[in-house]
Order: structure tokens, then C-alpha cells, then sequence
């Protein structure tokens, strides 16, 4: 009987993501539950609050109040799975964005966003730019988050080849404006002859921007970040910030609203795993790139 | 029969704010009042009530602890690490390997170091337990992120998931424990000299002292507790995700003194009870669940939840008066 | 028994206690007789173990013995009743009574059911009618120094040291005290009895000792010293006690109270204050006697507006009509309350004597809200001299100075906001001969100046010296109206015991 | 001269922690001790100041405002916000634009609002200040993402970037308004009668209460004050930054309780001054300048904060004890 009341009303889509407390994630929930509403689901969005044990207590609530898919934005590759897995066994699809778990089947379908290969690309331009020789800084985003670690790890496979780029410091502002211009004032007090800070995401690399614009420094220090936020963008047109890394939250999220509607309609062979590239965004083709998109 | 009635009643009012939220919740939404939610609640609440049963513990003598989450996490991480790789000894090759109830004592036993540890900064140097907690705070944090390399260690296997996602006898492994806790807790709270003392301390130390009553063993036992109870957690978490996650237990402090305070246990030291706590956390646990299965957008979720809170401990407060 | 010799002990440069000797014996009862600061209890707190660091040596049943805390002072079979009340508000009186000693099983599972009975057996002894599942903090005052005398009854002690047991509490429980301090004399026990009331030391004391600034000045047996021996050797010079001179008041009414009636704080329908009314004169000192519990409290408290949703009744100062709603208001308009507990209620203990005295008037000493602190420590130091308050500074700490001084700068803070009437509420208690005479002084001063002062207390000797009228009240109610020359011990204490009973 | 010796005496305990610690760091490294580094560490402690300003006088009557950080992002969006874009009323398309002015005085009024809420609360209703504003951070973080939409804020202009990059007679902005907002802090708490009663309520509210003191008013005023001075954080913060991000001031109220607290106010109220506070303030800010420094790892650096928070505590304990 679950079936035939479910039938007249419309369906329900969970999206559970990491957190609402950075503006990306906001994009990235609020286009998939637009996405969900113009299909004509009803959806609802859950704050995981970049915590595990929160996530799964949304699980257990939406898979008991009946929701029939869930747009997943995972808090930590591995952690999620169980969280994934227990969707799965009370069939309910699970499209997971943006972040990978580690399942090959947890998941009806992943949306990636490749956090390391876009850090890869980033490392060279990074080394181009910088011309193979100099020194730089790296502002880590909170230690404890995994995709802090995909994106330096992959920056540092290229970076670290050149024995010329000297990594002078390596500090953490927590993905935070406030606290990565605070760590970059007293990074400049120590290391005043830097050419180059790399930020594990864009709002860092606003912060660090501005610390060094205030100490006069921001034309010989070369920003870069990780993102596509508004403010990042702006920034490459207006040169204060050289590069950032555009994911595609829009082109994420639709796609997974769209295949949860697909999966509805009875299709059941999604890839399981659909990567969606990670594009480095620099003054050169900034034309082409709006916050969080391409124009 | 041993606590003043007062407090016996400050329980049945929290009651009445838990009594008038599950009819709101349930009238708003017909998914609430359900078996299965019922579980949710309290799978989702085990964690916080035992934890919030060593801040009480604590919070009667009049200290605080914020730095249960820290503990949490690390004794989660240590557990997680052992279980699955063991110590590796540094020089030669030995290598130890752990079985999982070696790596459960081990977590637990971390806990109880860092909660002994606390205890000793604040009989032992006078810092306000605030500081020493803080200090804590953070020291816990920084050796979750050195121990675990600021990666999750997961995939722990399937015996160490069953205390996170088993069930025992029809009821979650995870509510056995919670409920093994607080029956201990109660039991030592009202039953034996120690809680006796645990209520004297907090109500008036100084005459406590002169009672004769050893302030510093007490308070170190407590913390230590206090400790002990958070590995609990910690270890309750990470079976529950299959995976020890650096940053667990975030803020977990604001809930869990939350939950004591909402459960009318002053923080001034020497009122309340165990029981009122875990009212107290089931009300934030209902809070939550409810928020969520309601279509409240997480942002009015936050606005919503604080003015539920203040109400809830208006209503307490209300209800005392008219006693 | 015990025999403490050469006992010194410095407090942070002063010398608190200098060569004291002291000797106990069994079946004896020795006073300790001293004003206010002499020394008296921290004497105690050494022999009882709260005071491990003190140079000299204690001999125990002729072994010299040195504790580290009151438990092994008390495992010794010392045991002391402190001057501070010293239990936990939130648990009950078995609770308390038991804390530090509770009666376990060997599993560690306290026994409640024997520990309830003894307390209740020990609460029947001191004719205590409460149970002993009664809370603290539900308790009076005077209550709650019984439960702390039930408390040093529970063990088998040799020794019993009281540190002034009876301030608090009311002539027919010090009789009951009494009955039992008599029944231990017979066991053989050595008691050491402190108080500021001579008249119970001569009821009860074998020998005395008297302290002056931390020195034996004297110790000898009680029977054939006089009143006035013992005060000239605890002051050091003669004091005269103040003898009270009936004066007839002009009948100018000062302040009036129309049936006033206060409802229980408890939410029960119990009237605390039922149909209270009286008049105040001009220049005129009205005592309120009453046993414990009577309500007196709670009824200078209601005027001064501290229970404004609970009480009923009308209130006219000067003919005016006035209600207060808060305590500012009342002050606002010259009343004043000199508070029953100055610890509790009466003073900030951390703050210094100049902030204390200024706190209720800082109006008068700032100018828009920005405080002109030459003119607050003038009037710190107006009432510092004027009313001999002992003090090393105005700047020195409220909770370094003896309770006489205490209570002093608590009457200062009040008078300082210019009052037309003043109440107290017991404003002697726990204070020395001297200091009690001192403001028995003032009292007279200050009515003669005009005010109307209200005087609460339950030593019949105080009321009977300082008031110009009495009136009594027994459980919420005026039950008799005296004037100073019709009042006598008798007629006030028939009026006092409730009929109820 | 009108706090006790004591209390005067504290302030320079906190001293010998913090020359310590500066000592330590300008032995560690040699770009410690300069000017420029001085003027980074004032400028980046100038906002947690006013807050723990605020915080101090809330202590002193012994209550806790753990909304300060929620309210200061608030309070920086609402004035980012209308500079931006004003306010559009719905319904028609009236449309009100906002001066600089304008909008940093409803940015204010915003946090003396919701600090005014508190107090009411707290007063009102009886409710224990650790609820009241664990009630309000929540409620006032649900605001700002309302507001925001979860989005920062961005590109306010250069007048009003001023506040929080500009010099003025050889001082930063930011630094002025910090040491203005202590200075008539200062005063008001040592000179004036509000100032006096304060201190008096922390230490017996009671007697407090029977000497005619208006506990309710003066408490009221001094949550509102602390919400005032969260609300020029808050400016601050966001002209700092040229943006008002929504997840501004997170775990602030942890930094500027520990500023108090190391400060040596306690927590139980009655006793601490705001120059104690300003030191504790430094002293968080010159070890969070000084672990980065010196370069030392993020995981080492919570441990090393932790310890060093610990120590400051206990070398002023063991001062103050000497003394
Ligand atoms: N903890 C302390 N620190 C510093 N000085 C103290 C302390 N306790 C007592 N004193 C001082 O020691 C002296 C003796 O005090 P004690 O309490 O023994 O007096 P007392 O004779 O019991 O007086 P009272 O009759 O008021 O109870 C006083 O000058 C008092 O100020
Ligand atoms: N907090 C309370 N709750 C319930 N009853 C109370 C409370 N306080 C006082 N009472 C009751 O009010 C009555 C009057 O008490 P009150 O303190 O006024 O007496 P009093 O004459 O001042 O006695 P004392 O000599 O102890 O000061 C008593 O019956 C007492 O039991
Ligand atoms: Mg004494
Ligand atoms: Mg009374």
C-alpha cells in the first residue's frame, strides 16, 4: 500500500550535504533542490554540518520519513559509506556530488568533482607562472577535512618535482577569509620574500589577497585558489587573484537531480562514476566563467 | 528517595516542556510518532547521553569540561588506529598488533588518562576548570590530527560496526550502552558515599573539606569519569560510522552542557540529576529529529531550535514557581 | 585530656594566636570568652585539624598528635561545631548529617533506612520537627544550626567543640541544647562552649579561658567570677553597659502598616504574614520580638518590597500612601533594612569597606553617573569614625574585618542613604559585648535624632534594653503590644509561644 | 584605585605570563620582535578585545553570553547588507538606500537588539545565562544565514574598507577603535556608579538587591552593551575583510571567555578588571602570531597552544599566590 499512496503524491528527494556553512555547498544544495522542484519533486536540504555522526542521523531520518532518493554530498569518503549503504538496503538511490565515498556500489551513481586532478592542473600553471624557481606558502583549509588533503596532496605532486619552488610555510586557515588573512599578516613578517601563496580554496585566497594588498606587497605575490567563488572571479578580472580552479557545482547538482528523476522514470544503468572536470580559470579565459560556472 | 524532592520534581517539568514539543511533533507530522523514529531518536541520542553523564558529573561538583569532544575523538582515533594497525615500535621491526577488545580498552583508557589529566591542572595548580578544559580543548584536538594525520581511519570490520549498527535482544547495541551508563551512573550517583560527595562538593566545598571529605581525590575521580564516559562515546561513534574521523565530536561540548542545563542541573554546582539530563538530551534529540522530518529549512532549523530551547527551559522555569 | 601548649598561628603577617595554652578536661565544660577577632575560632580550627601549619604541640589523652585534616581529628574523636554554618543547601539533613561518614554495606551501597533513623533519632533528641528528608536550604536559619549540633552528637567524641551554637537560634532550643550538653557532661565528654552571651556561659561553663588580640589574658573556674570581672578582662578596660531609660515618645506617626498579609514563597496557600498592623513613631524604637519562624523576617522584607507579587495590604509613610515594589524604590522614598544574614544579604565580602558603605547611595557622591571617589571615601570615613568602625583602611576587605565591624558597616551602608526609618533585623547576632553595646548606643542616637528605627530579635534582654514599645508575634500575627515600662520577660514570651501547638 | 590590591595585583601576573611568552618567541625568531609584527598582532586582536570587553562585563555580574560570535556575524551582515543594497520593502517597490552611517548604526542597534534580548530573557524569565545565549547563538546564526542566503557579502566600497584597513595619526583604524572602546570601558567600570554596581552584583546579588540596586536594569544594560560591542566587532570584522561572510565569528565566544578568564576575571563574577582581559587577549594573540612564526605545524600547533594556554594560567596562579 506504501506504493499506491505514494503514487498521487509527488516524490521525494533528500539532499543531505557536508555543510551550509561555505557558500559553495549552499550553491551546490540550492541548484540541486531547484533542479528537484522544476522536475517536479519535492525536495528538502540537510545541513550535515561537516559532521559524520550528524549525517547519519539525517540518514536514518529521511530513509524512516520516507524519501525516495537522496543527492548526496558526503562528509568524509569513507565514513559516508556506511551512511550510503544503509539508503541502498532500504532502496533508496543514493547520487552522490561533488565528493567521492570509497563504495562501488553504495552509490547508485557518483558526480564528481575531482579535487586532485584539478590540484594537478593547478600545479602547472602554478610552476609556469612562477616560472620553475622561487618561494611560496601554502594555506591549508581545515586539517581535519579529507578534501584539504586531496587538493594539497595533488598541488604537491606536480609542485614538488621543481627543487627551485620553495614551500616556506605550511598553515592552515581553515577555509576561513578572516583567519587566512590573519595567518598570511604573520607569514609576511617571517617570509617577506615570497612570490607565491596557494590557498586550498578561494575564500582563503580573498583573505591572503587582502593581507597582502594592506602590506603593499600584492603585485609582487601571486594568488592562487581553488573554487570559482564570485569573489575569486572578480578578483582574476580585476588581476588581484591569478588563478582559481572552477568545479561545476550547477553541472553537478542538475546531474544528479536529473538522474534521481531518471532513476524514478525506471532507468537503472547510471556510469558509476561520472567525473565532471575541474577547469583552471586565469586572467587568460576569465571571459568564459561566471561565479560557480561557465557564462 | 535520597534527593530532595525539589529535584525530583525539577525532572517531572522538563517532562512537561519533552511532553508539549512530541505533541507539537506529532500533530506536524505523522512520520514522528513512529517505531522506527522512536529508534532514530534514541540510536541518535546514545552518544550525547553519555557523554552529558560525565559533564554532569562534573557540573554537580560546579567545574565544566569542554573538552569531552577533543577526547571523544582521540579515544575514537586511538581505537580506530590500534584495531586496525596496531603499533608499529619504532628502531626494529616489532610490531604490535591489538585485538578489538584490546583496542577498546586502549581508547577507553586514553580517555580516562586525558579526563585524569584535567582533574590533576585543576585540584593540583587551582586553574578554573574552564582554562584547564580549554587548554584541553585543544591539546585533545591536536593530538586526534597527529595521530590520525588529518585522515579517517576506517573500514574496522564487521565484529567492531556491530556496536555502532547492532541490535540485542530488540534493542540497538548502542541504546544498551547508553542505558548501561546511565543505570551505573544513577545507581553511583544516588547510591554510594562518592555521589554523596559529588552533590557536597558542588554545594558548598569548603564545608565539604571540613566534613572531612577529600575535594581532589573526588574531583580527579570525577573528570577522569568524565573522560572515561567521552572514550565511551568516541568509541560508540566510530562503530557507528565504521570510520574515526579527526574532527569528531566538534561543539559537542554546547550540546552536552546544554543537555545538563536543560535537565535543570545548575551549573553553579550541587542540583540536579542524571535523569534530568538525559531528559534533557532526549529534548534536544526530539528537537533535532523533529526539525528535520518538518520541512523547516535548515536555516530557520537554527532559529527555530534556539527559540525552542529557551522555551523549553522557560516552561522548566515556569512550572518550578507554580510548585 | 587535651592540652594544647604554646599554640601560635600568623595569618598573611598577623599573629592570630600568640603562646596560647589551653586545657580540657573530661566531664567539664570550658568556655572561651573573647571579642570579636580575638582568636577564638581559629583556636578551634587548630585543635580540630583545619588548620594543619601552626607552631606549638597538642597532647591527646597524653600522646602528642598533629592533624593533617578534620577527618583525623575527628577519627581521633574530636569533633566542632563551626561558627559558620557549614552545610550543603541541596541535600537533606540525613545527608548532611552522615557527609563524610556515611553507613555503607559491603557493597558499598549506603544504608539510607539506618542512616534516616539515626538522624531522626537525633533530630527527636534536639526536638527538631522536621523530617530528615527535609532539604537544607527548605530550612531556617536556626534550623539549620541544629541540624549542625545533630551533626557533632553523631560520633562518639571525647571532645565537643562549640563555636557559638546558639546565634541562631531561639531561647527554647538553647534550653533543649542545653538538656544535652548536661547529658554529655555525665558521659564524661570535655566541651569547649564559645559565645558572646555571658549569661549562657555562666549558666553552663566549668572554667573559663579568656582570649584578648590572640593572648590568654586569664583562665580560672567559672563559679565566683562576676559579669563585670570576665567583660573587664575580654576588653581590657570597664565598659559601660547602656541601661535603658523609658522615654515617652511624642505620637507623631512615622509609618503605618494596614493589614499586611505575605502568601507562602512555596506556592502552597499558607499565609506566612496574616493581618499585620501597626504603627511606627517619630523618634520612637519599636521592638519586634518572636520565637523562630514567627515571621518577623519576612515581614520587614515585605515592607522594604522584596515580595511584591505575594504580598497584600496597604502602607502609608508620613500619611502618604506607598507601596513598594522593589527594594530601590523603598529606599527611595527612607526606609531602610539592615538584613538578618549580613553575609548572605548585608555585604559584598570581596569588596572593601569604602564600596560596601557607598553602595546604597552612590547617587549622593556622583555626579551623572560618574563617580567623584574623594567625596565617596569622605563618606566612607563620616561613618567609619562615627560609628568606631575598626578598619586598617576604608580600602580594607569587608571579609578581613570581625563580625562586630561587619555588622557595622552594614548599618553604615544603610544610614548612609539618609533613612526615616531604619529596621533591623537581629543586628547583634554573633557579636561581642562591646560591639553589641556599641550599637545598642547608637540605636538610641540615632532615634534621637529623629528617625524611626524597627528592632527584630529574639534575645528577650535586647528587646527589653533598646525598645521604647514591644510587639510580639507568633506565627504570622500580632499577638501583643507592650510599652517598654509594661513589658516583661514573662507577658512577652506568653504572647511569643504559638497556641497552635 | 577603587578596585582591591588584590585585583590590581592580577594584571601584572598576566604580565609575567605574557613576557614570558614574548621573551620565548623573540628568542625563536627574530622577525618577533618588529614593529610591522607589533602592529599585525594589534590589529588582529583588536576585534576579539571588544568583544571580550563585553564579555568581562558579563562575566563580572557571573553570567556567560556565548551568542557573541552569531551576533557579530549578524550584525557585520546587516550593515554590508543594506550598504550593498538597502532594504527593498515587498508588496510595492519602495526602495531604501543606506548611507555608510546608516548602515553601521543598524548594524549596531542589531547587536545592542539581540544583546537587549538576552538580558530580558535571562532577567525575565529567570533562565540561566549559558542557556539564554547557547538559545541565541543558534537563533542569531539562523538569522545570518537567512539574510545572507549562505553567501558572503562582497565589495563594500573604500570608505567603508577605512574602518579596517586605514591609518590614522600613525595608528590602524582598527586599533583606535579597540583602544577607545577599553578606555571608556575602563572608565565606565571604575568610575561611574553603573561601573560599581557591576562588580557589586557579581559579587552578592542579594545584598546587591536589598542595598536598592536595580539587578534587572544594570544586568540588561550590560548584555545590550555586549551585544553593542559584538555589533563593532562585527563592523570591524567585515570592513576588514571588504565582505560579510555568513559563517563569521564562529567559536569566538570560546577565544574571548579564555581572554577573560587568562585575564583573571572570574568566572564566578565579582572580580576582574578589563585591563586584565586586554592582556588576555594579547596574550592569545601574540601565541597565535608567534606559532605561525615559526612555521610550527598545525597539528603541533594546537598541542603547543593548548600547553602554552595551561602554563599562563598557572604561572599567574603561582603568582598570585607568592604575592
Ligand atoms: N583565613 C584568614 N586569613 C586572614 N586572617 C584571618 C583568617 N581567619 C581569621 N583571621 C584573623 O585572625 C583573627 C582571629 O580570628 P577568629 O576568627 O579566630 O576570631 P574569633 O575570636 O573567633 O571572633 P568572633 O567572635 O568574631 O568569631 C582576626 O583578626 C581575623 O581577622
Ligand atoms: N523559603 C521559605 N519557604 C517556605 N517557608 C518559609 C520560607 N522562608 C520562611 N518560611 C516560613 O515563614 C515563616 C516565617 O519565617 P521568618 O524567617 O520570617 O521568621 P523569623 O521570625 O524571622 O525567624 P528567625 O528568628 O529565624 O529569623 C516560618 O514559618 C518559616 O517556616
Ligand atoms: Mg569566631
Ligand atoms: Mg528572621
Amino acid at each position: 500500500n506504501g506504493d499506491s499512496k505514494k503514487s498521487d503524491e509527488p516524490k521525494k528527494i533528500a539532499i543531505v550535504v557536508s555543510t551550509l556553512n561555505n557558500p559553495w555547498f549552499v550553491f551546490l544544495a540550492e541548484t540541486a533542490a531547484k533542479k528537484a522542484k522544476e522536475l517536479g519533486y519535492e525536495s528538502k536540504i540537510f545541513d550535515s554540518q561537516n559532521n559524520t555522526a550528524l549525517e547519519t542521523d539525517h540518514f536514518e531520518n529521511a530513509i524512516s520519513s520516507g524519501y525516495d532518493a537522496v543527492l548526496f554530498n558526503p562528509t568524509d569518503a569513507t565514513g559516508s559509506v556506511a551512511n550510503a549503504t544503509k539508503a541502498k538496503n532500504a532502496d533508496i538511490p543514493v547520487f552522490c556530488m561533488d565528493r567521492e565515498i570509497n563504495s562501488p556500489d553504495a552509490a547508485t551513481s557518483q558526480i564528481l568533482s575531482d579535487n586532485y586532478s584539478g590540484c594537478i592542473e593547478m600545479g602547472k600553471y602554478f610552476v609556469k607562472t612562477l616560472n620553475k624557481k622561487g618561494k611560496y606558502v601554502e594555506l591549508l583549509g581545515i586539517v581535519s577535512d579529507n578534501n584539504t588533503w586531496n587538493r594539497s596532496k595533488g598541488f604537491h605532486s606536480i609542485v614538488d618535482n621543481y627543487k627551485e619552488l620553495k614551500m616556506v610555510a605550511q598553515q592552515s586557515a581553515d577555509f576561513d577569509r578572516n583567519k587566512a588573512m590573519e595567518v598570511m599578516e604573520s607569514l609576511l613578517q617571517a617570509n617577506p620574500d615570497i612570490n607565491a601563496v596557494f590557498c586550498g580554496n578561494d575564500a582563503m585566497a580573498m583573505g591572503a589577497y587582502q593581507a597582502l594588498s594592506a602590506a603593499n606587497k600584492a603585485d609582487k605575490v601571486k594568488v592562487f585558489g581553488f573554487d570559482g567563488a564570485e569573489d575569486a572571479i572578480t578578483s582574476i578580472q580585476q588581476g588581484k587573484v591569478t588563478a582559481t580552479a572552477m568545479q561545476f557545482p550547477k553541472v553537478i547538482a542538475e546531474t544528479a537531480a536529473t538522474f534521481a528523476d531518471e532513476y524514478f522514470k525506471g532507468k537503472r544503468d547510471f556510469p558509476k562514476k561520472k567525473p565532471v572536470a575541474v577547469e583552471l580559470v586565469t586572467k587568460e579565459n576569465i571571459e568564459n566563467y561566471i561565479g560557480y560556472g561557465k557564462k | 528517595m535520597s534527593r530532595p524532592y525539589s529535584l525530583q520534581l525539577a525532572k517531572f517539568q522538563s517532562l512537561i516542556a519533552l511532553f508539549i514539543l512530541c505533541l507539537a511533533l506529532s500533530i506536524l507530522s505523522d512520520k514522528f510518532l513512529t517505531v522506527d523514529n522512536g529508534w532514530n531518536v534514541l540510536r541518535q541520542i546514545s552518544v550525547n547521553i553519555c557523554i552529558s553523564v560525565g559533564m554532569t558529573l562534573i557540573v554537580l561538583t560546579s567545574g565544566i569540561d569542554l573538552s569531552v569532544g577533543s577526547v571523544l575523538a582521540l579515544s575514537g582515533a586511538i581505537t580506530a588506529g590500534l584495531l586496525k594497525s596496531g603499533i608499529e615500535l619504532p628502531g626494529n621491526d616489532l610490531f604490535i598488533g591489538f585485538t578489538m577488545l584490546g583496542a577498546i580498552l586502549a581508547g577507553l583508557l586514553t580517555g580516562s588518562v586525558l579526563g585524569c589529566f584535567n582533574g590533576w591542572i585543576i585540584t593540583r595548580f587551582k586553574v578554573p576548570p574552564f582554562v584547564a578544559t580549554l587548554g584541553m580543548l585543544t591539546i585533545a584536538r591536536g593530538l586526534t590530527m597527529l595521530w590520525t594525520k588529518g585522515y579517517p581511519i576506517s573500514g574496522l570490520g564487521n565484529n567492531f560496526a556491530f556496536i555502532g549498527s547492532g541490535w540485542f535482544l530488540g534493542i540497538p547495541v548502542l541504546v544498551w550502552i547508553a542505558s548501561v551508563v546511565v543505570v551505573l551512573s544513577v545507581f553511583m550517583s544516588n547510591k554510594t558515599a562518592f555521589g554523596r560527595y559529588i552533590f557536597a562538593i558542588g554545594g558548598n566545598e569548603n564545608a565539604s573539606r571540613l566534613s572531612g571529605i577529600n575535594i581532589n581525590k573526588v574531583k580527579v575521580l570525577v573528570y577522569t569519569i568524565a573522560g572515561l564516559l567521552a572514550a565511551v562515546g568516541g568509541i560508540m561513534v566510530t562503530s557507528r560510522l565504521d570510520s574515526a574521523q579527526p574532527n569528531a565530536g566538534m561543539s559537542y561540548e554546547l550540546d552536552s552542557i546544554a543537555a545538563v542545563v536543560i535537565g535543570g542541573t545548575s551549573l553553579s554546582g550541587g542540583r540536579g540529576s542524571i535523569m534530568g539530563t538525559v531528559l534533557g538530551a532526549i529534548i534536544i534529540g526530539v528537537l533535532n529529529n523533529g526539525l528535520v522530518l518538518l520541512d523547516v529549512s535548515p536555516f530557520w532549523q537554527q532559529v527555530v531550535k534556539g527559540f525552542v530551547i529557551l522555551f523549553a527551559v522557560i516552561i522548566d522555569k515556569a512550572n518550578s514557581k507554580a510548585e | 585530656m587535651l592540652i594544647a601548649e604554646n599554640i601560635n598561628k600568623r595569618f598573611a603577617g598577623i599573629a592570630a594566636l600568640e603562646n596560647v595554652s589551653l586545657e580540657l578536661h573530661p566531664g567539664k565544660v570550658t568556655a572561651i570568652i573573647g571579642e570579636n577577632g580575638a582568636g577564638k575560632s581559629t583556636l578551634m580550627k587548630i585543635l580540630s585539624g583545619v588548620y594543619p601549619d601552626y607552631e606549638g604541640r597538642i597532647l591527646f589523652n597524653d600522646k602528642e598528635v598533629r592533624f593533617a585534616n578534620p577527618k583525623e581529628a575527628q577519627e581521633c574523636g574530636i569533633t566542632i561545631i563551626h561558627q559558620e554554618l557549614n552545610l550543603i543547601p541541596g541535600l537533606s539533613i540525613t545527608e548532611n548529617v552522615f557527609l563524610g561518614r556515611e553507613v555503607s554495606n559491603s557493597w558499598n551501597i549506603l544504608d539510607q533506612q539506618a542512616m534516616r533513623q539515626k538522624t531522626q533519632q537525633l533530630l527527636d533528641k534536639l526536638k527538631l520537627n522536621v523530617s530528615p528528608d527535609t532539604t537544607i536550604s527548605d530550612l531556617k536559619v536556626g534550623q539549620q544550626q541544629v541540624v549542625e549540633i545533630a551533626k557533632a552528637l553523631l560520633t562518639d567524641s571525647e571532645v565537643i567543640i562549640m563555636d557559638e551554637p546558639t546565634s541562631a537560634i531561639s531561647d527554647h532550643e538553647v534550653e533543649i541544647l542545653f538538656g544535652i550538653i548536661e547529658g554529655l557532661r555525665k558521659e564524661n565528654k570535655a566541651i569547649v562552649y564559645i559565645s558572646h552571651k555571658l549569661d549562657e556561659l555562666f549558666r553552663i561553663a566549668d572554667n573559663f579561658v579568656v582570649l584578648r588580640d590572640g593572648k590568654v589574658t586569664e583562665c580560672g573556674e567559672m563559679k565566683g567570677i562576676s559579669h563585670d570581672a570576665i567583660i573587664k578582662k575580654m576588653v581590657g578596660r570597664d565598659i559601660q553597659l547602656r541601661e535603658h531609660t523609658y522615654r515617652e515618645t511624642e505620637r507623631q506617626v512615622l509609618l503605618e502598616v494596614k493589614g499586611l498579609s505575605l502568601k507562602s514563597t512555596d506556592g502552597s496557600n499558607k499565609f506566612i504574614l496574616d493581618d499585620v498592623s501597626f504603627q511606627l513613631y517619630k523618634k520612637e524604637v519599636l521592638g519586634i520580638f518572636g520565637l523562630m519562624g514567627a515571621g518577623r523576617t519576612e515581614l520587614l522584607e515585605t515592607i522594604m518590597g522584596v515580595y511584591p507579587g505575594l504580598s497584600n495590604g496597604k502602607l502609608y509613610l508620613e500619611e502618604k500612601p506607598f507601596k513598594a515594589k522593589l527594594p530601590q524604590e523603598a529606599i527611595r522614598s527612607g526606609l531602610v533594612l539592615v538584613p538578618e544574614d549580613r553575609k548572605q544579604n548585608g555585604l559584598i565580602l570581596g569588596h572593601d569597606v569604602k564600596n560596601n558603605i557607598s553602595l546604597s547611595s552612590l547617587k549622593e557622591v556622583s555626579k551623572s553617573g560618574i563617580l567623584n571617589t574623594g567625596r565617596e571615601l569622605q563618606l566612607a570615613d563620616k561613618y567609619i569614625s562615627a560609628l568606631k568602625i575598626k578598619t586598617s583602611s576604608a580600602n580594607q576587605q569587608v571579609k578581613n574585618l570581625s563580625g562586630g565591624n561587619q555588622q557595622k558597616v552594614v548599618l553604615a551602608k544603610c544610614l548612609a542613604t539618609k533613612p526615616k526609618v531604619l529596621m533591623l533585623d537581629e543586628p547583634t547576632r554573633g557579636i561581642d559585648v562591646n560591639a553589641k553595646n556599641e550599637i545598642y548606643k547608637l540605636i538610641a542616637e540615632l532615634s534621637a535624632t529623629g528617625l524611626g528605627i524597627i528592632v527584630v530579635s529574639s534575645e528577650l534582654p535586647e528587646i527589653l534594653a533598646v525598645s521604647d514599645r514591644v510587639l510580639v508575634m507568633s506565627e504570622g500575627k500580632i499577638t501583643a503590644e507592650f510599652t517598654s515600662k509594661e513589658a516583661s520577660e514573662n507577658n512577652i514570651l506568653k504572647a511569643a509561644i504559638p497556641k497552635t501547638i
